[in-house]
């Protein structure tokens, strides 16, 4: 994995992030680099599998991470590459061209985070909501208890517990702290 | 004009013989395989139930007149072919219409009610209706051939296509019976029943995992009661048509019952053994060995029987 | 005074003079030049005329001798009946084509000397009785057409020009040395003496001697392959130039040929042989041949050839005036019929085949132009059929069975390319080149099509034929295509009321089988007239062709005689292929339709011949006294007869041409002129069926017929193409004909027949009804439609009453049909076949219900919603069809009891009738109670519905309303099942139904052009080549 | 909504589908005028359970146990019908998102009366634990009517068959009209509907 | 030897010889050369050989002119020489030179349009 990054480092502005098991680690790259590493990636380094593309709301940073797991199915060894995004304008190249599966991802990405990927093939075809007239629903902006309460009509007299309390009373009393 | 009046009660109370038979026999045949499977299974009576609860349902649909008119072909086809086959044997009461046609009327009759039903479904407009009645008449046509020929080859060595004359020639003890006088042609026409009863492995018609159920799709309520009460009279009448031209009729209601459950119990037993074929696969089948043995039925009609 | 004008030598006098005189006359007056020249002409034309008066009124013919001393001494001409005819159709001949060619002639006076002098040598040679003139007048000739042919400088012509006179002086210079030594071994050169010498000629010098002689003659007459310069000429050479090298120069070498014949005695079987090669080569390569006058080149030598297979064959073994009128009726097609054509190729100066498009748009060529070909291709009534009917007869009264399949073939082969070339230029190409009409002088073409008719109706009426009959057609539809002008729907009137008093005329004077297909054939075309009605446009030339068909149906069912039959058969073939040709795109399959019923035609021809051969007459009803061949010739009939039904194998034609014709003449197609097959089969059986003791041909019969039927079905059920899909079903259909009619017993035919009448009721239903889905859709295509039911529920029933009716479901009258098929096949012992019928049968309704549903039920297309019904003049027709149907259903008796009592005359009846109890050996069947019964069972369930539906709420939902997995169909067109419908079956079955006899078919005619190819590599277009083919084909012909 | 001949609107619909699907409103059956068959065809239609084989959530697992050796529900009566045209009885399998909803409402709806529905699971009740899930329906009733309701997460089949038996004997005492109910109220059902069905792409009342 | 034979030969076979040699000689000439104007003097060979065959023909050896009027008897008739060929000589060469005259023409026509005299230029057409 080292020389792996050594060698994109000669040849990319890359940083190494972290390295979480011998044979998985992270990178990070530019948002206009992201498409030529993986590309190298997958073509000299046998990076060829793609297993996800997941994005990661930091709205602390006010920023979206983008991770793409790339597998390398000879040495068994996965790599991540973090794009970092803007959250207020979160545009990212598509890579569908690379996979033909990246075209899911991103819309699915489009949908539930509101990322846009130009070019992308049906980007904006609905993934898995029906007319949803919200903001995305998995930006940590989204409240889903408010929207619930507005939305459905919710019956009375439900009773919610604390699942951590519940656990220590009720289920295993005397465990733990 | 009293004869026809006579004759047409007769016929109503054969019908409603049959059609009592028919539907005890669906249940039977039901809870004998839920007892296979270790199961209680259904009560006697729930064929019964669940034909007059269609009846008694509330609202229904109707895609146009040839929907409407669908069921009730689907019901005279299996009436009509029930009137044109003498069920006991010199029972004038059970003699039906016979007089009005032989053998190969009756194999034309039973394309009527298919026919009917094909237009029914078709006008329901509903894809897996038409898929199903492709599926069926594909079948049908190569499962056709070995009984088509069985019966020629019992036409030929009785020397006559009528049904009560083919019965006639097989009184007089069991070996008189075609399935011994003439057994290649008795397997053909019995590897054809498999397919005529719909039973697995060929059941890809009805398909239920797979095409709903098929042509009855969109067939519900009194509609559906309707096909429930044909399935019931079209079987016993298929029966009927086996036990006559092969195994020697039916002299009392009692010879008829045990024949006919016999008979019956055939493509039960495969069904529960065996997986389901796919439409090429079965065609293919049919026109395979069992066209064969119906080959060789007749040359054995030919050859050694009429020798 | 007249009497000395009128003398034969005058013609050469006349030549010369005015010969002589033109130059000079041309210096004063330009104009009086060619008034002098055609005054010549014309009177050249006019002594010929004066001769075939007299000598026709049985004049003595003229014997002309010059220089006062008498033969051998001097030169004599002699002057009869066959030289005046042919100089009078040479000289008119050359009189049009000099008309016509006027403008380039006149150019040069010199030109206008030279074509007189040609006719004159022409004349000449037709006329001299003396050897070395003979010589004279052919090199007069020879070098008359050298030049004329170069004579407008043109870069091609002048090689071919060279290219003739290299093979003409080697001619002419072996024909000089043969009269040379003939004279030396005989003394004489008269060719009369000479013939009456020919003892005289002995030993290698008169062996050589006749051998030169004969080569030179035939070299002048084209045989294969020293032939390849005249074919160069007639490419390049003026049009007019080329019909006159064509028809009236090889007019005159035949005649010098038939003159010479009695020497070459010794050499008959070889020149017959030569003539087949040639006849046979020439068409292959015609095959390949795209260049048009060079094609009416191949088509010219191959003419001549067969002329001169016709007197070889026939000379000395028929009556002179028998050979004259077999030999005189090919040629004079040939001189009017080709001449013509050259006129017309050299007119529209279109130079190949590909460019002759467009010409429905001027109609009179079209017409001239398709007359003059079927002249060419021996159709009625012209000529050429009467000759080569006659040629067939007595080929085969003569045991010449080889010649007469050679023949055949040739003409076939002919028959292709030139229709071909008529096809094609019915086609209709977007460019403005070609779309336009076109205007040329159609006086002369005109002028041979009338000759073409007239001569046809001379030759008919000297061959004894009855001609009332024969002509009648013909002149109705000329008659209508008068009022061609009329709006459709009138012409459809019309033609109707005409076809309704020909029918009831027709129909007092049959009886029997022949009343019953009368009925059947006329009444049903008169009902599927009324359908033509629903169309609002002009349709041009259709009715006039309707009205031909139908009366030629007439005359075919009236005929007694084998030659009525066949001039019908022909006469119906090229009706229905014109109509054909009425639709839009329907031209290569319609060609394809035209080419096998040539061939199948052929095939009767051929059993004719065969019949006549035995009895010597052509009644039909002497048919059944032959002795010998009768497998061959029934076997023959069989394979015309069934290509003409689309049985398996030669059904290639079908599907294509019910696909692409017009909608309403597809339901006579299937309805009506398929049936004129079972007609045949029938008048085969009738009278051949006893003298045929072997079953052998019944049984193969029998078995094609089921597997037709079984086959024709599984097509069916494959196809997208709603007519197609019809159309296999009416090979289907067919097949159980064929198997029935195999039968040959009572039960058989009487079955045969109820199918045809069912057929022509339930097939003519559907084809009608689906004609005005058709008409409202504007489109074939099945999965293009569906859920039209709504729109269109009368249609749907006819359709629906026509599925009943045509898959035997009890209780209309398809039922009886296979009821009585079984019965009838049991009977004779047939159980395999009988199997493989309810196969076929049972595939029946997969087709059939895909027809009912893709069509009428299932989604409807958004686009459909605004249809409305069928026109009614289409509903009409339906529903008098329908109630037939019905009639028939509730009552077979009314039905079958005729067909029983017409077959009963030939076999006896096995069917045993108790009121409407109808009983056979094996089964029983009552169709009325059946009727009863039905309704019974349906009306009871019927009103169990009824009665429960009080109680319950119903609903009337629309198309979409349907379960859907829990979803809503998204369009029609995707929720619609009807695209490739069965391919599971397909999958299981479809491998028996590959393409495999129009891949057959593909390789036959790839390889009749592979060979024309093959045969065409002689032709080198190098003067020496053919120079030495010329040497060595004079040393074969030595040394052989 | 309506139209003036009381018909529904489809305003869902585009204007070419308008004429594919049926406008027609539902009207409430009367039960037979006649007590005595009323009671007969409630007591057979009580003992002809025909379910509805649409697995609308994860309780739809529960359902084939029922049908094996161990439970045979068959005995009872009860069987699995293909297509909502021929089942009486929508047994909805626990939680059910907006997009399921959707498809629930349109097989209930093409189901033939008397219709009885059976809500199986706390997620049909009040959402359980889903309570919070911007995608998942808090309360079946507000949709469709509902006969019973086993709760629990997930009932066992045993619970399944109780609840059967509740249902047999509400259908025999003809307190089951949920299908009349469901038709009386129709603007209250589809305004709730289409409160969470945004995407209303389907006629008002599905045939 | 040779000559010997020869010169007891008959003078017509001498020229029958010679024809047929000129005969075939032209025969030759146009069969292998190309050039038209090679040809056209082939054919006009072949024809002189052909009117040398004719005149052989009609040579008697020891027969005298046939010069006949009614003065000479009868029997007399068979002691002259046949005097038809020589006639059809003269029509023929007449007929030769015309035919000659007509491929000159062509041949210039030929060289005029093609500017080639060879006959192998002359394929354009075959099939």
């Amino acid at each position: 994995m080292k020389s792996l990054i050594n060698r994109l480092t000669e040849q990319f502005k890359v940083s190494l992030e972290k390295q979480t098991k011998s044979d998985l680690c992270f990178i990070r790259v530019n948002k206009d680099d992201a498409e030529q590493l993986i590309r190298h990636c997958r073509d000299h380094e046998s990076y060829t599998h793609l297993s996800f593309l997941t994005a990661i709301d930091r709205i602390e940073d006010n920023k979206f991470t983008l991770t793409y797991l790339l597998h390398n199915y000879q040495s068994h060894q996965s790599l991540g590459v973090h794009v970092e995004l803007d959250r207020e304008n979160p545009v990212m190249h598509s890579l569908h061209r690379l996979w033909g599966q990246m075209a899911t991802y991103q819309r699915e990405l489009k949908e539930i985070y509101g990322i846009e990927f130009p070019g992308s093939p049906r980007l904006n075809d609905e993934f898995f909501l029906e007319g949803w007239d919200q903001i995305p629903p998995m930006r940590k902006e989204f409240s889903t208890v408010e929207f619930c309460e507005e939305r459905f009509p919710i019956r009375e007299g439900r009773q919610s517990t604390d699942a951590k309390q519940t656990m220590k009373v009720e289920i295993y009393p005397g465990r733990g702290e | 004009m009293e004869y026809w009046i006579t004759k047409i009660a007769y016929y109503l109370l054969t019908v409603s013989i049959v059609m009592v038979y028919g539907l005890l026999l669906s249940a039977v045949i039901a809870k004998t395989m839920a007892r296979v499977q270790g199961r209680v299974g259904i009560p006697l009576y729930q064929p019964f139930i669940d034909i007059m609860k269609n009846f008694g349902n509330r609202t229904a649909i109707s895609h146009g007149i040839m929907f409407y008119l669908g069921p009730v072909f689907r019901l005279a086809g299996g009436l009509g072919t029930l009137a044109f086959i003498p069920v006991i044997y010199g029972s004038e009461m059970f003699s039906n219409f016979h007089f009005a046609g032989d053998i190969l009327l009756v194999m034309y009759f039973i394309f009527f009610g298919q026919l009917g039903m094909a237009l029914g479904a078709g006008e329901g407009g509903h894809p897996y209706s038409a898929i199903g009645i492709a599926r069926g008449l594909a079948q049908m046509t190569s499962y056709e051939v070995p009984f088509a020929l069985a019966v020629i080859a019992v036409v030929v060595q009785y020397d006559t296509a009528s049904i009560s004359q083919i019965v006639a020639a097989q009184q007089g003890g069991f070996m008189n019976w075609t399935v011994f006088t003439n057994p290649f042609a008795v397997a053909a026409a019995m590897l054809a029943f498999l397919g005529m009863t719909g039973y697995a492995p060929f059941d890809v018609v009805m398909a239920p995992n797979e095409i709903p159920i098929g042509p009855a799709t969109e067939f519900h309520s009194s509609y559906l009661s309707l096909m429930q009460i044909n399935r019931a009279i079209f079987a016993g009448a298929k029966l009927v048509l086996f036990m006559n031209l092969f195994f020697g009729g039916a002299g009392n209601l009692i010879e008829l019952v045990a024949k006919t459950w016999a008979i019956y119990m055939i493509p039960v037993i495969v069904g529960v053994a065996f997986p389901r074929f796919r439409v090429e696969q079965s065609v293919r089948f049919f026109l395979k060995i069992p066209t064969l043995i119906g080959v060789l039925a007749i040359f054995y009609v030919q050859y050694i029987v009429l020798k | 005074m007249v009497n000395e004008l009128l003398n034969p030598i005058i013609i050469i006098i006349v030549a010369l003079a005015t010969g002589f005189l033109l130059p000079i006359v041309d210096k004063k007056n330009k104009s009086f030049t060619v008034v002098l020249f055609f005054m010549a002409l014309i009177w050249i034309g006019l002594i010929a005329l004066n001769g075939v008066v007299n000598f026709s009124s049985g004049a003595v013919a003229v014997e002309v001798i010059t220089a006062g001393i008498s033969p051998p001494f001097s030169i004599n001409l002699q002057f009869g009946l066959f030289e005046s005819v042919i100089i009078l159709a040479t000289t008119l001949i050359a009189i049009m084509t000099a008309w016509l060619m006027l403008d380039q002639l006149k150019e040069n006076v010199s030109t206008l000397v030279l074509f007189l002098i040609w006719v004159m040598g022409i004349d000449g040679m037709i006329m001299t009785r003396d050897i070395f003139n003979l010589f004279i007048f052919i090199e007069i000739t020879a070098i008359c057409s050298f030049v004329l042919t170069g004579f407008n400088h043109n870069s091609n012509a002048l090689s071919a020009g060279f290219k003739a006179i290299i093979a003409g002086t080697l001619a002419s210079s072996f024909f000089l040395l043969g009269v040379m030594f003939l004279y030396y071994q005989t003394g004489t050169l008269n060719i009369d003496d000479m013939v009456n010498n020919q003892s005289l000629i002995t030993g290698v010098i008169g062996h050589a001697a006749l051998v030169m002689v004969l080569t030179g003659v035939l070299i002048e007459l084209k045989p294969y392959p020293i032939n390849g310069w005249a074919l160069d000429v007639y490419q390049s050479a003026p049009s007019g130039i080329a019909a006159m090298m064509s028809v009236s120069v090889s007019a005159a070498y035949l005649f010098v040929f038939y003159k010479l014949l009695p020497l070459f005695q010794a050499w008959v079987p070889m020149i017959t042989l030569i003539a087949g090669l040639t006849f046979v080569v020439s068409n292959f390569i015609g095959l390949k041949q795209t260049v048009v006058k060079r094609l009416l080149g191949y088509s010219s030598v191959a003419q001549i050839a067969l002329i001169i297979m016709a007197i070889t064959l026939l000379n000395g073994k028929v009556s002179v005036s028998l050979l004259a009128l077999i030999t005189g009726g090919l040629f004079l097609n040939h001189l009017l019929a080709k001449s013509a054509l050259f006129w017309l190729a050299g007119m529209l100066n279109k130079t190949h085949v590909a460019q002759w498009t467009n010409l429905k748009k001027s109609p009179v060529v079209l017409f001239l132009f398709g007359c003059l070909l079927a002249a060419l291709v021996g159709l009625p009534p012209f000529p050429a059929f009467w000759a080569k009917w006659e040629l067939m007869m007595q080929l085969a009264t003569h045991q010449q069975h080889g010649w007469m399949l050679l023949v055949l073939l040739g003409s076939l082969l002919e028959a292709v390319y030139l229709l071909r070339w008529f096809s094609g230029s019915l086609n209709d190409v977007k460019d403005e080149e070609s779309s336009s009409p076109i205007r040329i002088n159609t006086v002369t073409l005109w002028l041979s099509t009338v000759a073409l008719f007239v001569s046809g109706f001379t030759i008919s009426h000297l061959m004894g034929v009855s001609i009332t009959p024969l002509f009648a057609p013909i002149l109705a539809a000329l008659f209508l295509l008068l009022f061609d002008e009329l709006t459709g729907k009138t012409k459809a009137g019309i033609t109707c009321v005409i076809a309704v008093f020909y029918s009831y005329d027709i129909l007092l004077h049959l009886t029997g089988i022949n009343w019953i297909f009368g009925l059947m054939l006329l009444m049903g075309s008169c009902v599927f007239i009324l359908g033509s009605m629903y169309r609002d446009e002009q349709r041009r030339g259709y009715f006039p062709l309707l009205l031909l068909l139908i009366m030629s149906l007439g005359t075919l069912l009236q005929a007694k005689t084998s030659l009525n039959f066949f001039y019908g058969w022909e006469l119906m073939t090229m009706s229905s292929y014109l109509l054909m040709n009425c639709g839009k795109n329907a031209l290569k399959s319609s060609f394809i339709y035209l080419i096998f019923s040539m061939g199948a035609a052929y095939f009767i021809l051929f059993a004719f011949a065969l019949v006549f051969a035995q009895t010597g007459t052509i009644q039909l009803d002497a048919m059944n006294t032959i002795s010998q061949y009768q497998t061959l010739i029934f076997a023959c009939f069989m394979i015309g007869f069934l290509i003409k039904l689309g049985g398996l194998g030669f059904h290639v034609w079908l599907p294509g041409v019910y696909s692409e014709t017009e909608d309403d003449y597809t339901a006579i197609l299937s309805g009506v002129v398929s049936k004129v097959g079972v007609f045949g089969l029938l008048m085969a059986g009738t009278h051949l069926g006893q003298t045929i003791n072997d079953e052998m041909v019944f049984y193969v019969l029998g078995w094609l017929g089921v597997i037709t039927a079984l086959l024709g079905a599984l097509m069916a059920v494959f196809q997208e193409d709603v007519k197609k899909l019809l159309a296999y079903s009416s090979i289907g259909q067919m097949g159980y004909i064929v198997a029935c009619f195999a039968l040959m017993n009572h039960l058989g035919w009487v079955t045969a027949m109820y199918l045809s009448v069912n057929h022509l009721l339930y097939k003519g239903l559907i084809f009608l009804a689906i004609a005005g889905v058709i008409y409202r859709t504007q489109t074939t295509l099945m999965y293009k439609m569906g859920g039209l039911l709504k729109n269109m529920p009368m249609s749907f029933f006819s359709a629906l009453i026509g599925i009943i009716a045509i898959s035997g479901v009890p209780p209309l009258l398809g039922f009886g049909g296979k009821w009585m098929l079984y019965n009838a096949m049991i009977e004779k012992g047939w159980y395999f076949q009988a199997g493989m019928a309810f196969f076929a049968s049972a595939i029946a309704f997969l087709y059939l219900f895909r027809f009912i549903h893709t069509v009428f039920l299932g989604q409807r297309k958004s686009e459909h919603k605004e249809l409305v019904e069928a026109p009614f003049s289409l509903l009409i027709p339906q529903v008098l069809l329908i109630i037939a149907i019905m009639v028939f259903s509730l009552n077979a008796k009314w039905l079958i009891q005729p067909l029983s009592d017409a077959v009963a005359v030939y076999y006896p009846s096995t069917l045993t009738w108790t009121g409407t109890f109808l009983q056979t050996s094996q089964g029983y069947w009552d169709g009325y109670l059946v009727m009863n019964v039905v309704t019974g069972v349906f009306l009871l369930p019927l009103i169990i519905l009824l009665l429960v539906s009080t109680t319950t709420k119903i609903q009337k939902v629309k198309q979409f309303n349907i379960v859907y997995a829990a979803e809503r169909p998204d369009k029609p067109e995707t929720t619609h099942v009807a695209y490739n419908f069965y391919a599971f079956y397909e999958k299981a079955l479809g491998f028996w139904v590959k393409p495999r006899a129009t891949q057959f078919w593909n390789s036959v005619a790839e390889w009749s052009h592979t060979m024309g190819s093959a045969c065409r590599i002689l032709y080198t277009g190098n003067g020496q080549t053919y120079a030495s083919l010329i040497v060595l084909f004079f040393v074969i012909i030595y040394f052989v | 909504m309506k139209n003036e001949d009381n018909t529904f609107a489809n305003n869902g619909l585009l204007p070419e589908e308008m004429d594919l699907f049926c406008n027609a409103r539902p009207v409430p059956y009367e039960p037979y005028s006649i007590e005595v068959v009323e009671k007969f065809f409630n007591w057979m239609r009580a003992n002809s359970l025909w379910i509805m084989a649409f697995g609308t959530g994860c309780g739809a697992i529960e359902l084939n146990p029922l049908m094996t050796s161990r439970f045979d529900a068959n005995r009872y009566g009860i069987q699995v019908r293909p297509t909502p045209r021929q089942s009486s009885v929508f047994v909805i399998g626990g939680y059910s998102s907006v997009k399921t909803l959707k498809r629930i409402i349109r097989s209930y709806e093409q189901m033939q009366g008397p219709k009885f529905v059976l809500a199986l699971g706390i997620c049909t009740i009040n959402g359980g634990m889903y309570w919070d899930s911007y995608n998942t329906i808090k309360r079946l009733d507000h949709y469709i009517p509902v006969d019973v309701y086993i709760t629990g997460c997930m009932p066992r089949p045993e619970a399944l068959l109780s609840g059967f038996f509740e249902l047999k004997r509400k259908i025999k005492a003809g307190e089951c009209d949920g299908a009349n109910r469901y038709v009386k109220n129709l603007d209250w059902y589809k305004d709730n509907q289409k409160r969470v069905i945004k995407k209303w792409d389907m006629p008002d009342y599905n045939w | 030897m040779v000559i010997e034979n020869i010169l007891q030969t008959p003078l017509s076979n001498i020229v029958l010889i010679t024809g047929f040699f000129l005969f075939t000689i032209g025969l030759w000439g146009v069969l292998t050369h190309s050039n038209i104007i090679r040809m056209i003097i082939g054919f006009s060979l072949i024809s002189t050989g052909i009117h040398l065959v004719m005149i052989s023909i009609g040579y008697l050896t020891n027969k005298t002119a046939p010069i006949i009027n009614d003065e000479i008897k009868s029997e007399l008739l068979t002691s002259v020489v046949d005097p038809v060929p020589s006639a059809l000589v003269l029509t023929s060469i007449v007929i030769s030179l015309g035919v000659t005259a007509v491929m000159l023409s062509y041949a210039i026509q030929i060289h005029q349009t093609k500017k080639t005299l060879s006959i192998n230029d002359c394929s354009e057409m075959k099939w």
